[in-house]
């Protein structure tokens, strides 16, 4: 556990990159084809089951003050259950890891550099991400601060000046009847993917000294809006039926976008967004699992488990055949598999916390540390 | 040399050690009547009119008899000699560190001590403008290679009683002098005392320049990037001080150490405090452009050309593919080759008489570049992109930044040439976690931005008019603007 | 730190056979895209009309050398032709600056919905690109240089452009992205017809030392009608003003007016087209625009009642071309106010009550007060 | 396929050398190395040899038993 400490903006700005990394480039294609102009509707209950979701940790971690997640398992549940639950959490941690990487080939693949292998991106952005992880927390933070004005202000500007010229409110009423249970069926792997992965945050809660909560959940509302912001996007200017059929709605709005004849193709500037963000993305989650190896093991040096990492993720993010397989195991399993980590086990632990404050002693302020 | 008196031990020590060289005098000078004394000194170190005027004549014409008011011989010799003595010192190795550092050493068999008086010969160059860092506005001295003087420079700018010098001596053989300097009621406590954990400990044989003693105390050793700020000019130490900073004088060299450096202070010559303020805004930013002109030019030039030439608008995609008709070799060969070419042509200019260094290489690129053209070797573009780089990069006011843009443009343009604009997106945040992961003494390298305190961007990113400018900078934590 | 440094040299060691480099010389920078179909054998032809660098900068020898060549291959489906190309192209096929892709008539009635799918598989074929139908055959219009603009695809980009400032969002609705956006609507959209003039291609440079330009030259002659992807009927260039005013797309346009037996031109500015949908009566359709006034032949002085008079008859004119076009959608059977996906019912539309309210305001009168003109004895 | 082996090496050459290099290495740091670089070589091994050890595949088929 390395002395760092986040402040609560860098905390802030870590939860908004992790939660918001790499949705708002993949999901809104499926997420248009599943609730075609209701799907900001969706994102709206999305973004407040992920609060709830997130003060239900916020309060696990409050009864641990001064622990990260992996120490709770460890102190709840004794040594080897602990341990078992805490390999879960890791190989949680790592898959979040392969996935995101998974997400940068497929993406650089499809609309860039069609035939680079997909293993060249994974190997290259795991080995920068290694470094962040190396140099520890303090440093992803930073170079968080430091990308934030850069990536905001070369976002937004150009999508908003090319949505508002295109903008038709004509999209909105696409004949779709909406029920809510069949849609919110249909879209709980959004409930899952962003908002259920930052259970992995919980590591770093020690780390943030001041406001803790509220940077928590603010950037978990700002990565929700800016789900909801990139999903009416794509519908006010692409079309419902268009956006449901591209794989990466806003990188095809990128590249239609036209200011003068002279400033046209601007889709390198989205690309390069979207490598820092899952650049961002995967140093954190990286950290995340290298940290958890680290005090599962009691191992001092971080190079030591990052660097090895690597084979095991560049391996691991080669799993899916395509993204049509992957779209569909999102599609099904993602939603029950979060929330083994999301619920079962952050609820678990409370459980058995509580169980063991009874035998032990009356409930006294619940945060006297066991 | 005159025959000595088996009788004095430690006159024939000191001749055991420093017999040898031809330099070195031993005069026995009598006073008048009864007893005499050893005078000790190195003539090529030591100012020889001061010695015979002012030690060995006053020596001879004392006579005991007419102030027989002293008891003995050693309060006469210290009244008769005008030359402020030095110290008085007993100890038997002292005697030759003094001889050795250009001081006079006398013996006085009688009362068995030995004085020491400072003789040293300082016949250094008078003040002149540093060359390497020329000013338009502002004052023209530079330091000297005698530290006594760089100090006199200082204290003339800080007449405060708060500047405060620890002296230490470092190398075993060279034995140089090292001053650090800071304001007690500014500097922050853990910066000094950090800078004085990292001198004392450092153990070598030699310290020659301040680049020494640079890589001695500086965090991180494989960083191209400076991480002590070395300059010449006295008003810029002067103006670091006031502002909490730590700076190391060494004997024998001009260039003072300043530290804690962080990356944006790069981007502010000592000119900027002389210029209007937003005169001196504009040319801040523009150093940051060309910074970033510098790194990004040829590698995003490469990896467009060659990967991703829909980013280009058509005119220009045709006006390229019609330049690079008759090209042979692809991008980034082609990048390389011109870019080495500059680099040996600039390092030619360096080596040249210094009027001519500089232009000889730009003139030199210009030309070379031209005739490449014509023969059809480098596209024109490519010519355009290597002079722009290689202008932007000699506007960084410190000339090791300036080395560092250079390594990374390099870096960058293999990167680019290999993976395109995905391999330079990497590097740029290998380079970005790497720039924040440096801490200067404690002192997070890229402060006012990294951990953003925003009391600090006005002085950093904009400089804002003096009467603004209340509190010091906040990142190093000074006493006075202390939170 | 040194470990990651070794870690990165192995990688670049592995990828030193970059992949994706491809040098400027060797890419064909296509311009302009044609594509027919024949409806019988189903063969696909394709032109590529690709530009030579050498031949456009003036720097190099001559200049004569043709700015463009056009290349066209058969095939049967649209897949193979990126590597048919290779069978007669030089380099490599580089689509990302294409301006327009033209499609014949006949392709266009046999429904263009296999092509829109090809074209947006790849993400090096760029979707806002001009889409055009052409009634003359295709090897003329792809083999002729185009004066002024040696580049024929720019010549039409350029044509298209000026056309489209008087659109709302500065592009004029003709694009790939407004067509692919209209397969599933039921209002249909207008895409531009061209023709050429002769029907000798002009496919060498002495072209372009001849003055009349008319005698061989691409022109726009009108709109072609797609609904769900398929070409079912063609429009003149007024009606094809009318239905982009009618959908709001408009914002200026001139019109000529008859008054007192004289003509007057006029220009319709921030033209404003409202729906107000009333649940009893229908639609409403409240169009109100600025005028101005370019041509005034009138003999009369002109005055506060005679501007009055001008926008009368402004409003009567477009009131009476606004019935014709509702006419003709009801006749035609094409829903051109797009009442459908606005929610009115499949069967209801052709008799849903349609009125127009048209209003504007006589703004600028040009530099001359009134005309001049004799007194009538 | 040899490129990547002789990749694999060469990283466990240069993981070794720094390993050992570091003086208050423990124990625990090898085992740990050596574990993880070997389940990376396990999965990229099956990989090669086109049976693949889905675990996503995996996690989907105890799902489905579960719900």
């Amino acid at each position: 556990m390395e002395n760092a400490r986040i402040s609560g903006w860098q905390m802030f700005v870590i939860t908004f990159f992790f939660t918001a990394g790499t949705t708002w480039i993949i999901l809104p294609g499926k997420l248009i084809s599943d609730a075609k102009q209701y799907s900001w509707l969706v994102c709206l209950w999305a973004m407040v089951y992920g609060l709830a979701i997130a003060l239900l940790w916020l309060f696990l971690a409050k009864r641990f003050p001064g622990k990260n997640l992996i120490e709770i398992v460890t102190l709840v549940l004794g040594r080897w259950a602990g341990g078992l639950v805490a390999l879960f959490y890791i190989l949680y941690f790592t898959q979040i890891a392969s996935w995101v990487t998974r997400n940068l080939s497929d993406f650089m693949n499809i609309s860039l550099m069609p035939r680079t292998p997909q293993s060249v991106f994974h190997v290259m952005v795991l080995i920068i991400c290694a470094y962040a992880v190396v140099k520890g927390i303090e440093s992803i933070a930073m170079v968080t601060e430091l990308l934030t004005p850069y990536l905001h202000f070369v976002f937004w500007i150009p999508v908003t000046w090319g949505v508002a010229r295109e903008w038709d409110w004509q999209n909105f009423n696409v004949p779709f009847e909406f029920h809510f249970l069949n849609t919110f069926d249909q879209t709980k792997y959004l409930l899952g993917f962003p908002f259920m992965e930052t259970v992995s945050l919980m590591m770093l809660f020690p780390y943030v000294h001041n406001r803790l909560k509220t940077s928590y959940l603010l950037g978990v509302f700002a990565a929700g809006t800016i789900m909801i912001l990139s999903v009416l996007m794509p519908i006010g200017s692409l079309g419902v039926e268009r956006s449901a059929h591209l794989v990466y709605p806003i990188f095809v709005l990128f590249r239609e976008m036209q200011f003068t004849g002279f400033l046209e193709h601007l889709e390198a500037i989205l690309a390069i967004n979207i490598l820092f963000v899952v650049c961002l993305k995967l140093s954190i989650v990286f950290y995340c699992a290298v940290l958890a190896i680290c005090q599962l093991f009691g191992v001092k040096k971080r190079s030591a488990v990052a660097y090895p990492l690597i084979w095991f993720l560049s391996a691991y993010s080669l799993l899916f055949e395509n993204i049509v397989m992957n779209v569909e195991w999102v599609d099904n399993y993602l939603f029950h598999y979060y929330a083994l980590y999301g619920i079962v086990f952050p609820v678990l632990l409370l459980l058995v916390a509580w169980m063991r404050r009874m035998n032990h002693a009356p409930l006294s302020g619940g945060n006297r540390p066991a | 040399m005159s025959g000595f008196d088996p009788v004095e031990p430690i006159v024939s020590e000191i001749k055991a050690v420093l017999g040898h060289s031809p330099d070195f005098i031993c005069r026995k000078v009598v006073i008048q009547g009864l007893s005499h004394v050893y005078c000790m000194y190195l003539t090529t170190i030591t100012d020889s009119s001061v010695i015979d005027e002012l030690i060995v004549k006053p020596i001879k014409e004392t006579s005991l008899q007419d102030n027989q008011s002293f008891k003995d011989s050693v309060s006469l010799l210290r009244a008769s000699i005008p030359v402020p003595e030095k110290k008085q010192i007993a100890s038997k190795d002292d005697p030759v560190k003094n001889i050795l550092e250009g001081n006079c050493v006398i013996w006085d068999p009688s009362s068995q001590t030995l004085l020491v008086y400072c003789t040293a010969k300082n016949d250094y160059r008078s003040i002149t403008e540093p060359s390497s860092e020329a000013v338009i506005r502002g004052p023209r001295e530079g330091f000297l290679e005698d530290i006594e003087s760089n100090v006199g420079l200082i204290r003339k700018r800080l007449k405060s009683s708060n500047l405060i010098f620890e002296e230490f001596s470092i190398g075993s053989a060279t034995k140089t002098t090292i001053y650090m300097t800071y304001l007690a009621n500014v500097a922050d406590d853990a910066i000094v005392k950090e800078f004085r954990s990292r001198i004392s400990a450092v153990q070598t044989d030699s310290i020659l320049e301040s680049a020494y003693m640079e890589e001695w105390i500086q965090d991180k050793t494989f960083s191209p990037f400076p991480q002590v700020l070395s300059t010449e000019r006295p008003d810029a130490v002067a103006a670091k001080l006031i502002e909490g900073q730590v700076a190391v004088l060494t004997q024998g060299t001009p260039m003072v150490l300043v530290g804690p450096l962080t990356f944006f202070q790069m981007f502010s010559s000592p000119e900027d405090y002389y210029q209007r303020a937003d005169i001196a805004t504009l040319l801040r930013w523009l150093r940051m452009f060309s910074f970033l002109l510098a790194i990004f030019t040829p590698a995003l030039y490469v990896a467009i050309v060659s990967f991703h030439q829909e980013l280009l608008p058509t005119p220009l995609l045709i006006n390229l593919a019609a330049q690079r008709e008759e090209v042979p070799f692809p991008a980034i060969v082609e990048a390389l080759i011109m870019i080495i070419t500059f680099e040996i042509l600039r390092e030619a200019g360096l080596r040249m008489p210094r009027i001519a260094g500089q232009a000889i290489s730009i003139v030199g690129a210009l030309v070379i570049g031209q005739a490449a053209v014509e023969a059809g070797l480098v596209s024109a573009a490519m010519v355009i992109v290597v002079s722009l780089t290689a202008i932007s990069n000699f506007i960084s006011p410190l000339y090791s930044f300036g080395i560092a843009q250079r390594i990374i443009q390099f870096a960058f343009m293999l990167l680019s040439g290999v993976m395109g604009l995905f391999g330079l997106m990497c590097g740029v945040f290998f380079l970005l976690v790497h720039l924040v992961s440096i801490r200067s003494f404690g002192v997070k390298y890229m402060t006012p931005l990294a951990p953003v305190i925003v009391s600090d961007w006005k002085d950093t990113l904009v400089r804002i008019p003096h009467n603004w400018m209340k509190r010091p900078t906040g990142s190093l934590r000074t006493k006075k603007g202390r939170r | 730190m040194l470990k990651p440094i070794c870690l990165w040299a192995c990688i670049i060691l592995l990828c030193t056979g970059c992949w994706d480099t491809k040098e400027i010389n060797q890419l064909a920078i296509v311009n302009l895209g044609g594509v027919d179909k024949n409806p019988e054998t189903g063969t696909i032809t394709a032109y590529y009309q690709v530009i030579n660098p050498s031949g456009l900068s003036a720097r190099l020898s001559g200049g004569q050398n043709a700015a463009v060549y056009t290349f066209h291959f058969k095939e049967y489906s649209l897949g193979k032709f990126t590597v048919k190309t290779n069978t007669l192209m030089p380099r490599q096929l580089f689509m990302p600056h294409m301006q327009a892709i033209i499609v014949t008539e006949r392709y266009a009635k046999q429904g263009v919905l296999d092509l829109l799918n090809y074209y947006e598989l790849s993400p090096e074929r760029r979707s806002n690109i001009v889409f055009i139908v052409t009634e003359s055959p295709l090897s003329t219009i792809m083999n002729s240089y185009t004066p002024l603009d040696r580049i024929p695809g720019r010549y039409i980009r350029s044509l298209t452009n000026l056309t489209g400032q008087g659109y709302t969002s500065g592009f004029e609705p003709i694009r790939m992205r407004d067509m692919i956006k209209s397969i599933y609507r039921r209002k249909p959209t207008v895409m531009p017809t061209i023709k050429y003039t002769s029907n000798r291609s002009a496919d060498t440079t002495e072209r372009l030392e001849e003055a009349d330009v008319n005698k061989q030259s691409i022109v726009f002659t009108g709109g072609a009608v797609f609904i769900h992807g398929r070409m079912v009927g063609r429009f003149d260039i007024p009606t094809k003003l009318i239905f982009s005013l009618l959908n709001g797309d408009l914002i200026t346009y001139v019109e000529t007016v008859y008054l007192n037996g004289s003509m007057i031109d006029l220009e319709a500015r921030d033209i404003q087209a409202e729906r107000h949908w009333e649940s009893g009566s229908g639609l409403t359709m409240k169009v109100h625009a600025n005028l101005r006034v370019i041509n005034n032949q009138q003999n009369i002085v002109m005055s506060e009642q005679n501007l009055h008079a001008i926008e009368e008859a402004f409003n009567k004119k477009l009131e009476e071309k606004a019935q014709s076009l509702l006419k003709l959608a009801r006749q035609k059977n094409w829903d051109l106010l797009g009442l459908q996906d606005q929610g009115v019912e499949e069967r209801k539309w052709r008799t849903f009550p349609v009125s127009f309210e048209i209003s504007s305001s006589a703004r600028m009168i040009g530099n001359t007060i009134g005309p001049y003109f004799f007194e009538k004895e | 396929m040899t490129g990547l082996i002789a990749l694999f090496v060469v990283f466990v050459a240069i993981g070794a050398f720094f390993l050992s290099k570091d003086k208050n290495g423990t124990g625990r740091d090898y085992f740990l190395f050596i574990a993880i670089t070997l389940l990376g070589a396990l999965l990229w091994g099956s990989l090669i040899q086109r049976r693949p050890i889905d675990i996503n595949q995996l996690i989907g088929d105890i799902l489905d038993r579960l719900v």
